[in-house]
């Protein structure tokens, strides 16, 4: 954990008000692995006030790549940072995916944003994995693949891909699914990883989540982002227990 | 002021004095904003602040309250944590131990719902060596009984410092809630009952809704705001205390930098509080430590503790 | 609410009732903000607006305070004006006329140094026709004899609200101060008297201190905090108002847009004022009631009053 | 009076932390006079909050150019506007100068950024009129001479023209000023417009001069920005009164 400055060397627009902006920032790569995330003060000035925290989208060797949605007021200043400019990077933090230990398969599932933490994944999942990417959106536009590997998609419309939500493909995928032993990783709306909860529950699939919430300071000090315990009494801190969570450990 | 014949930078005494209390400089760690002070130490030489003091401790441990507990507002947050803390017994058993390693004064903040358990906490936590003084917190407005039906009723506050004075030697700080009209009413309350100093202020009451789902953001639907939106506030009420009574006074609120914490020593302040600033800039409280230092020079003080309520009026 | 079928846009309903006042829309504009309508009319257009109300006018003119009278802070601005204003004779005189013009309602708010003066005011301007309602200022922060005083005393509110009632036929609002705990304490008084309605939030006390001259940067050394930075403070009292006492409010405090007159409304303000947003956006007023149309339009909100108290706790 | 977003289409750094900016606003343009103001919105969030008054610098048909210095917040991020940006200006406000009327030779004196808005009443002086300009500075780089004619120059180190103060520049200068009926007209920081006020009162010569005040609103509704009135009980406005006042009229 540690505050940088980084430059900004890269700014793309990956979609409609989708961005992936790249920065150097060997410290925090060398140190970041998938599923963890930065707390990124988008100004100098007092407003927004609070940093912003945002998954590691990727680490190609001393570069970071965060993928951000326009929302409001911060994501929006990050959206007009300039090559060349510096931001202040808080990170890396929390825990992030189990990707190694005993399962044959890794099955992706994201939803909307909910890709940000996967190429990062993807490029660091062992070789001796094997992987099922299942991408789901409201319609085509939503569906966001960058840095993925062969992904299957669903849209709500239909629009691209499977007619249906992600959870439902995965249904259909069933048969795939259950030829090896696997693992599911899952980022998403909230609703999405209610979905996917109940359906590795029901057929007792590994499953790691990673979750949001309303941050101050992403490091621990101001318990500001409490999520449900479901093996102890009281609560987990997302930014610093999380945001990757065993589904067995925490209630949505 | 001293019109300082500064020779060097050796030259600059930084140290306050709070009560019997020694900070080697006036920049202290707020209540709540650091913890037990384990995650910031990564971020910041904790041996280079005056003083930290802890997350609020009850007698018994407080899980705190369900999501969402924070929200972000113009220049400020709102925040109802709910005191969530391990309790008193953990609290000695494993996060004393780990602060003993640091060269700085611990203070250690106590919440109660009863007044009769701030004196029990006070009596417990006492004989521990590593705590230098005790933070009263009679004003927190995120739990039913978090201290601020007392931090609003002066009967209370004179038993509450009474009674804790009498459960330990140490000194005894008194944090007061901005929410009253006559906050010097209240330190004058606290010097009378033998309170070692005050410290002001604590969070404003506010709230924040949604306006699609006429939802409250915070499940406590109002929490206590923070940051430099309350700054102006926060002065007004130092320098009240300061010119009404006697009494050192800690002054916290929206400090984001040394050049606010300059401005409340002026208005009256022996020493600051930094909080929310931490959530940003986790080495604040360092940077203001030298900035302070800087501006000693700068203006030729030779004694920071000279600043103190030298405002000119 | 009301599941709205609306059949399109004349079906909303802006309009808002404050005793027997009705406003065209919710929107009304500060007093001390806009001063008597005349220099802020070349930017916007008066007629859209639900109300203006005066600058506070007290019973003989008040040249206000030297200079420096404004600062700016984090999101939000101090001011000491000094109730500068032209005095209810020249007020009469001059002022009254220039606002004839506008199809709009005129509220005068009254400042004064004395319960006599308020009702005294108040039995001189009542007769003239065009002031549809009082708001009777006793929460300015800013002169020794404000009305501060009198704001934090609950007898003195009754009293005020009681003989004011006394001296007109028309709706008379209880403009109240923030700098209590209990707000709803306030706003009870004013309901048991006849007030028709309260106004909340009046400015937060606070100052500014130059850290290099330690003078404070406002001649009368405090002033009002008012803006963003105060919305969640303001936001909360109209709440505890709402959720304690059974009377109008009309919501004040860091409304910059139509949402924030939606979070107010929300919270229980059945007509809202915007202060400073006129110093920055004078077209503000306009531009906050066209959005709350097109919001009870996506909501589905046929009458716009229903929005007035609909939180969901 | 009215409000425009203004296109910025230049942005010159005219020297240490002084720039002009120059932008396109035929609205304003039509109306300005000078010595008057706008008020400037230099950001659309709520930091900084409050508009920022500028002088007007210049008029050339359709553009407007202000001349400022890098001093907090607002002037930083005016200095970081990009080309094609556009400016939310308040103006024109204020009373401006009065150059007509009965005098031979108009005398201007600038202190520092108090060259402002002399620009544009060098370009609308009536032929007819005689002019000295004398513009004074700390030191060399202080010294702001743009837009200006035939200036006659002072520093306080002796930098660059005549050693002292701009006032003791005019005490210096008497002859050439007695030969004809002069006004003078005056804009600096107020120590420098106190020692002109003294210097015209003591030879009884017509003197406008342009003063600063903290401001919110710029137009009159905020009573914010008062200054002691010597021709009558109370104050005047400096922005709806001012910012230009005949120095029999107003204590400084
Ligand atoms: C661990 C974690 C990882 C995240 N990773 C990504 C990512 O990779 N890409 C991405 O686009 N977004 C991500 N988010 C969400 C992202 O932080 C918010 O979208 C962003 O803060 C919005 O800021 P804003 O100022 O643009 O929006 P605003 O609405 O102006 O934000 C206002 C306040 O609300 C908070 N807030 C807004 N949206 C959310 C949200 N969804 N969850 C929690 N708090 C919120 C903000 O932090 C801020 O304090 C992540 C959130 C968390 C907690
Ligand atoms: C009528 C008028 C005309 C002006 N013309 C010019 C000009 O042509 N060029 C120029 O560079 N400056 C001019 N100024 C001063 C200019 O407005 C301030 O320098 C500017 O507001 C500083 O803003 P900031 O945010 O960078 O500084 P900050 O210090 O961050 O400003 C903080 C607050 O203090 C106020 N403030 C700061 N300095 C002054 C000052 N000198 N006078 C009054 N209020 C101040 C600001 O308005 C703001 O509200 C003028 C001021 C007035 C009143
Ligand atoms: C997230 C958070 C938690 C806090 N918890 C406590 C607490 O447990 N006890 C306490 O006395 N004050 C608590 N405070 C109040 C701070 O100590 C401080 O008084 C307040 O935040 C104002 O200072 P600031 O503006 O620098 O943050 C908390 C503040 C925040 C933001
Ligand atoms: C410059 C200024 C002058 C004010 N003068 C008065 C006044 O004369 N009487 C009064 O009742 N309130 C006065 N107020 C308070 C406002 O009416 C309003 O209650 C306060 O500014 C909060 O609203 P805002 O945040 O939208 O500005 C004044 C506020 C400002 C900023
Ligand atoms: S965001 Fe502060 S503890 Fe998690
Ligand atoms: S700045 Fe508002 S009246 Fe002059």
């Amino acid at each position: 954990m540690i505050i940088v400055n980084a430059e900004v060397t890269q700014l793309i627009e990956l979609g409609s008000s989708i961005f992936l902006i790249k920065v150097r920032c060997p410290e925090i790569a060398r140190e970041a692995s998938p599923g963890q995330f930065c707390n990124i003060r988008v100004s100098e000035s007092n407003f927004p006030l609070l940093r912003r925290p945002f998954s590691i989208c990727d680490v190609d060797g001393d570069y970071l790549y965060f993928m951000f949605n326009v929302l409001g007021e911060g994501t929006t200043i990050l959206s007009h940072k300039k090559i060349g400019e510096t931001l202040d990077i808080l990170g890396p933090l929390g825990q992030g995916f189990n990707f190694e230990g005993d399962y044959e398969a890794a099955v992706f599932v994201a939803g909307g944003l909910g890709a940000a933490p996967f190429p990062f994944l993807t490029r660091m999942l062992p070789q001796t994995k094997k992987l099922f990417t299942f991408v789901g959106g409201r319609s085509s536009s939503d569906v966001i693949t960058y840095g993925m590997k062969n992904e299957i998609i669903s849209t709500d419309d239909g629009s691209k891909g499977f007619k249906g939500n992600v959870v439902e493909l995965l249904e259909a995928n069933r048969k795939i699914l259950e030829e090896s032993k696997i693992k599911v990783f899952a980022c998403g709306p909230t609703p999405m990883l209610r979905a996917v909860k109940e359906f590795c529950m029901k057929y007792s699939y590994n499953c790691e989540i990673s979750v949001e919430s309303a941050m101050a300071c992403g490091f621990g000090i101001c318990q500001g982002c409490p999520i449900e315990a479901l093996d102890k009494e009281g609560y987990y801190l997302v930014c610093k227990d999380g945001p990757v969570f065993d589904i067995k450990k925490v209630a949505l | 002021m001293t019109d300082g014949n500064l020779k060097n930078s050796q030259d600059i005494d930084l140290s306050v004095q709070i009560g019997s209390l020694r900070l080697k400089n006036p920049v202290m760690l707020a209540s709540g904003t650091v913890g037990y002070g384990n995650e910031i130490s990564n971020l910041t030489d904790l041996n280079k602040i005056g003083a930290i003091v802890t997350k609020s401790v009850s007698l018994k441990p407080r899980k705190g309250n369900p999501p969402q507990r924070i929200v972000e507002t113009a220049s400020g947050m709102l925040n109802a944590i709910g005191l969530a803390n391990v309790g008193v017994e953990e609290f000695i058993k494993t996060k004393i131990p780990f602060l003993k390693q640091f060269d700085t004064n611990i203070i250690c903040n106590i919440a109660a719902s009863s007044i009769d358990e701030y004196v029990e906490c006070t009596r417990i936590l006492s004989p521990e060596e590593i705590i230098k003084a005790f933070e009263i917190n009679i004003s927190c407005p995120n739990v039913k009984e978090g201290g601020l039906i007392f931090g609003h009723d002066l009967k209370a506050v004179a038993e509450i410092t009474r009674r804790v004075k009498g459960a330990t030697d140490k000194p005894v700080i008194i944090k007061l809630s901005p929410n009253v009209p006559d906050i010097a009413g209240y330190a004058k309350v606290v010097s009378e009952e033998g309170g070692d100093a005050v410290s002001a202020i604590n969070t404003l009451v506010g709230t924040s809704f949604n306006i699609y789902t006429r939802k409250p953001k915070l499940f406590n639907v109002t929490g206590g705001l923070s940051g430099p939106a309350v700054k102006p506030v926060a002065l007004a009420k130092v320098l009240e205390i300061k010119r009404r009574v006697n009494i050192p006074i800690i002054g916290i609120g929206g400090i984001m930098n040394w050049q606010d914490a300059a401005e409340f020593m002026i208005v009256g302040a022996s020493a600051i509080e930094i909080g929310t600033v931490n959530f940003i800039n986790p080495n604040a409280g360092v940077e203001i430590a030298e900035g302070l230092e800087g501006y000693c020079r700068k203006m030729k003080i030779s004694r920071i503790s000279d600043l103190t309520g030298s405002y000119v009026i």
